[in-house]
């Protein structure tokens, strides 16, 4: 599908959808608390079919963090890139590892490396870090380590 | 001509001549002991270093060539390595089997030296059961495995101990019956006599197809018994780290892989005395011309030689296949190796019977 | 049928088996494809290639003299802050002063040999040299500076 | 994670493997939980080589942070330094010269089959044969040997550089390819003698580990793992970069799912790569190897990725720029630890001897997934 009927079909899904220009992909805007009424259907219309999840990571924006999803479909070949802004103090969104096998572990390594708590996750662990580990997260802008961290 | 046999015999004159026939005894037990201690060392050294080779030639390596001419003292500087390495004993584990079990593998491996003919005339005891004894006392290797496994408190080591407890037990049976094959076609159970019935040829030119197979089968459950790749699952590295001896170090650690070694050279000398006539030279019925020329070749080189072909073999096994999953070990020895053994058996029986082997 | 489903089977592994044992018989009777080296009994043979990334060096010509200015453009370009360079003014004998390098120190256990900082160098000063033999019991010794005792830069080179 | 040691209350058996372990390859830590031999969970703990390679490139250049992803998956050094180089490019907006693509696809694909050799070797090795590894070391050592004439080192080449690559090819480098194709097409039937023809072999391969398809693509597994279950998923087929999409390959697929397909997709791949060289071999378009950049560069604000088929799998390479020399995130979609993820959905059920296998055509390297 091209990314104009792309478009459309998710304004229909979810009016609230906001989209973002530029790039080769096309790019929605959600609400946390609206992302799992939109991924449900994402994977499973049969127009849309995205069922590969092949990118789920998480920018500090120091502000805010920022969740990103690349979404593919391995019928139809398009892309979607979904973004949904957090809180930075509180973040948390619904998991998606029931929809998409994959992101059990990307949620993880997002859970500890940026502190987002995912809503419902069957298994969250750290998976990275180790066990015991107190302290802010590595890969949150504001993180200092003196002992490890060497600046040149 | 110059042979053991003679040496042995001059010995015990001399002996008997000297000292009254009690100490005679038991100064030939002493020697006797002595030497099969020093066939040991000699025997791990030299396998040591065969498979070392062998695997190296067949993984287009050189294989060790730095300590001694051509690499020959590597095994000895292994040993020497092994003897000065700290013995360690884990905490949890079960002292006394912990450090009982590589001696009972020793043991094990020692007793089944005895019923052995090195040479014609050349045998430390012909008890008239010598293949019913070697089938019996080898099966007491489990027990050192089982040991060693349960004891070292490690459950790598616990694994590798139940696999090899099922694999030997269940590969006893094969090896059995294609050791039958042969003492039906004798009629004795005797290692001279399976020698001696071989002197107008060997059983697995003689035994037609049926011997063959036997000897193929009893290659494959002895490569399982001592626990040698691919059935080395007791082991089995890339799963169990080391199996049963993960926790052995120094020469514990030694003793286990030294009876290893021992295992696979006494099991091949009964291969080599029962399939290709041990220490009695290549003959061909009644070409006496030819009979003799093969006379003259020692009976001692007839008897090493065969040996460390089957030994060769098995090493050949070890280093181009891989492992088995434990449950097509079983299923290869429940579904093939048994049941086309026991036909052979019947085979080898009728034939035995009706006189249809040369 | 069964039994011949079931010979077939048995007959077709061990063929497999023994085709296995024919490559493997066949390496270990045939010593000539051993690739083995024996390396550092073969050092004098050994052949690297001239591109081959061992360490930074400064090649000096005969006159003791480099060819680096003092850009500092390796040192920005290196990745692990491997490269300080260390300047100096020197009088010219025209009364003019000018940059120049006094020390330009390697640390050679930084170095993870990505090559930037050759390709980043505008006058050639630096290249890569073919050795590869860096251990020291020291690890001081691993910090060296590049350009000789007493050497001065090319003329021409700006 | 120490505790979780002994048996559980059901009587299980909970087994370490790892972090060392002869079948982990690295430092991986499966905590298994087993009755008797039969595998009832796979939980893998991570981060025993976790260097945080994306918080490291944060204070780095774009020209400099290229050489710290040859760290990742260092068997596919090549092929993540020219994700990175190709994610610098499409913010740049740079067009690279037509000899530079060519090279780097040819880098590409020997660096394809030296890591699927290796991975053969290896896996043989994991499954108990050793003499396949140094076999399978012969032919590696002679793209080793290419690839250090032509980039200077053998393993972490950081050949890739924004707007095409570091240097030119080596004169010889055209004749020694020719001459490891030879070598190549000679060798690969020894592979099957040894390896994939064994029945002890197969056995221990079939019908291990099915994955299907369905569960390929939704646990998100790429490359020879979902292609093995017969996911069309080759990114140089789907999305092409480079030159692929002038050359004439094949992509390989197979439907079994088990590890034996795994298998095959990986040893066919291998000469569909010799396949890819010898078209572009002698088809090296003459000009420049690198497009001309600023010495300093600046991507525009904005978010940049770039997807690439590493011999493992899917790499992507995703930049979020504030317009500024040094990235702001990145992000790497490394192919293994979505690949290991699978591990416990396919391993519930098997003996523990078939975790070794299933290990060994995942064809996972630790520092991918610890990134």
């Amino acid at each position: 599908m091209l990314n104009e009927e792309l478009r459309t079909k998710i304004t229909e899904l979810l009016p609230a959808a906001t989209f973002e220009e530029g790039g080769d992909w096309l790019t929605v805007n959600v609400e946390p608390k609206d992302w799992l009424l939109l991924a449900q259907p994402l994977r499973n219309d049969r127009s849309l079919f995205f069922d590969y999840l092949f990118c789920l990571t998480c920018v500090d924006w120091k502000t805010h963090l920022s969740m990103v999803y690349h979404l593919s479909s391995t019928q139809y070949r398009h892309t979607i890139v979904i973004k949904s802004k957090l809180d930075s103090s509180q973040p948390g969104i619904e998991a998606v590892s029931h929809i998409w096998r994959t992101a059990e572990f990307h949620e993880r390594e997002v859970y500890e490396m940026f502190g987002v708590n995912f809503l419902n996750h069957p298994d969250l662990r750290l998976l990275i870090l180790p066990d015991g580990w107190e302290g802010r997260n590595p890969m949150r802008k504001d993180f200092e380590d003196p002992v490890n961290m060497i600046r040149l | 001509m110059w042979s053991f046999s003679d040496i042995a015999n001059e010995l015990h004159i001399w002996l008997n001549k000297t000292f009254n026939p009690t100490l005679t005894l038991v100064i030939e037990m002493v020697i006797a002991g002595i030497a099969v201690i020093s066939l040991f060392a000699v025997l791990g050294l030299v396998l040591v270093l065969m498979e070392r080779k062998v695997s190296a030639w067949m993984q287009i390596r050189l294989g060790p060539n730095r300590v001694g001419p051509k690499g020959m003292l590597q095994s000895l500087a292994d040993t020497l390595k092994l003897l000065v390495k700290e013995g360690l004993t884990p905490n949890g584990a079960d002292k006394l089997l912990f450090n009982l079990a590589p001696f009972i593998a020793m043991i094990v491996a020692m007793l089944l030296m005895a019923p052995i003919a090195f040479a014609k005339d050349f045998q430390l005891w012909d008890l008239n059961i010598g293949v019913l004894y070697v089938s019996a006392v080898s099966s007491i290797m489990v027990i050192s495995i089982l040991m060693a496994g349960w004891a070292s408190n490690n459950k790598y080591s616990l694994m590798g101990a139940m696999r090899s407890g099922a694999q030997i037990v269940s590969y006893e049976l094969s090896a059995g019956l294609s050791i039958l094959t042969i003492v039906v076609l004798t009629g004795s159970l005797r290692v001279s006599d399976i020698i001696q019935s071989q002197a107008d040829g060997w059983w697995i030119f003689k035994g037609h197809i049926p011997a063959l197979i036997a000897f193929v089968i009893f290659i494959i459950a002895v490569t399982a018994e001592t626990n040698r790749a691919p059935f080395d699952l007791a082991e089995a590295e890339s799963e169990l780290t080391a199996g049963f001896h993960t926790e052995y170090s120094g020469m514990k650690f030694a003793l286990f892989f030294l009876a290893e070694y021992v295992n696979v050279f006494i099991v091949c000398a009964i291969g080599a005395t029962l399939f290709l006539g041990g220490w009695m030279p290549f003959h061909i019925g009644n070409w006496t011309g030819f009979n003799k020329v093969m006379d003259y070749i020692p009976s001692s080189i007839w008897f090493f030689g065969k040996t460390f072909f089957l030994i060769f073999i098995i090493m050949w096994f070890r280093w181009t296949f891989p492992r088995l999953r434990i449950d097509q070990l079983l299923n290869l020895e429940w579904k093939y190796l048994l049941p086309i053994s026991m036909i052979n058996l019947l085979l080898v029986t009728a034939m035995a019977i009706l006189k249809w082997h040369f | 049928m069964f039994i011949t489903k079931y010979i077939k089977e048995v007959y077709l592994g061990i063929k497999s088996l023994l085709v296995g044992m024919k490559r493997t018989g066949y390496y270990f009777t045939h010593h000539k494809e051993i690739i083995t080296q024996q390396y550092p009994d073969n050092r004098d043979t050994l052949n690297l290639p001239e591109r081959f990334k061992g360490e930074v060096v400064m090649p000096h010509d005969e006159k003791n003299e480099h060819r680096c200015t003092g850009c500092q453009a390796c040192e920005l370009a290196c990745p692990n802050g491997t490269i300080k360079v260390i300047t100096q003014s020197v009088l010219l004998a025209d009364g003019r002063k000018k940059k120049a390098i006094d020390k330009l120190v390697y640390h050679l256990e930084l170095c993870t040999m990505c090559n930037l900082c050759v390709v980043a160098c505008p006058s050639d000063a630096i290249v890569m040299a073919q050795t590869f033999e860096h251990s020291v019991f020291d690890r001081t010794k691993l910090t060296k500076i590049l350009n000789n005792p007493g050497s001065k830069i090319m003329d021409g080179i700006e | 994670m120490f505790e979780e040691v002994g048996t559980t209350t059901e009587g299980d058996l909970i087994i370490n493997v790892g972090p060392q372990h002869p079948a982990t390859h690295g430092v991986l830590h499966l905590v298994i939980t087993l009755n008797g031999e039969t595998i009832k969970k796979v939980e893998p703990h991570l981060g025993f080589i976790h260097r945080s390679i994306e918080k490291m490139c944060e204070s780095l250049s774009y020209r400099q942070f290229i050489y710290v992803t040859s760290r990742m998956d260092y068997l596919s050094a090549h092929i993540n330094n020219h994700a990175c180089a190709m994610c610098v490019e499409k913010g740049l907006q740079l067009e690279i010269p037509p000899r530079a693509q060519v090279v780097r696809v040819l880098m590409d694909e020997l660096t394809r089959i030296a890591s699927h050799e290796l991975w053969w070797g290896a896996m043989a090795m994991d499954l108990g044969a050793f003499t396949p590894f140094f076999h399978a070391f012969r032919e590696r050592e002679t793209i080793n040997d290419i690839m250090e004439e032509t980039c200077g080192a053998r393993l972490t080449m950081n050949y890739m550089v924004p707007g095409g690559v570091m240097q030119d090819i080596h004169p010889d480098f055209q004749r020694k390819v020719k001459e490891f194709i030879q070598l190549f097409k000679r060798k690969i039937h020894e592979y099957d003698e040894m390896v994939t023809g064994n029945v002890i072999f197969q056995n221990r391969m079939k019908k291990v580990g099915y994955l299907s398809a369905e569960d390929a693509v939704s646990y998100g597994c790429s490359g020879p793992t979902a292609r093995g279950s017969g996911v069309r998923c080759d990114i140089r087929k789907y999305y092409p970069y480079e030159v692929y999409n002038n050359v004439e390959f094949e992509e390989i697929l197979e439907t079994g799912g088990d590890s034996f397909a795994r298998y095959m997709v990986r040893i066919r791949e291998m000469e569909q790569s010799v396949c890819i060289i010898e078209q572009l071999i002698d088809n090296i378009p003459e000009g420049d190897f690198q497009a001309k950049t600023k010495a300093v560069l600046k991507l525009p604000k904005g978010e940049f990725y770039s997807r690439v088929e590493t011999a493992r799998g899917e790499l992507g390479v995703y930049i979020v720029s504030e317009g500024g020399t040094t990235p702001y995130r990145i992000k790497f979609r490394s192919p293994g630890f979505s690949n290991l993820s699978v591990l416990d959905h396919i391993a519930r059920g098997s003996k523990l001897g078939d975790l070794v296998a299933m290990m060994g055509t995942l064809d996972l390297v630790i520092p991918d997934i610890d990134r």
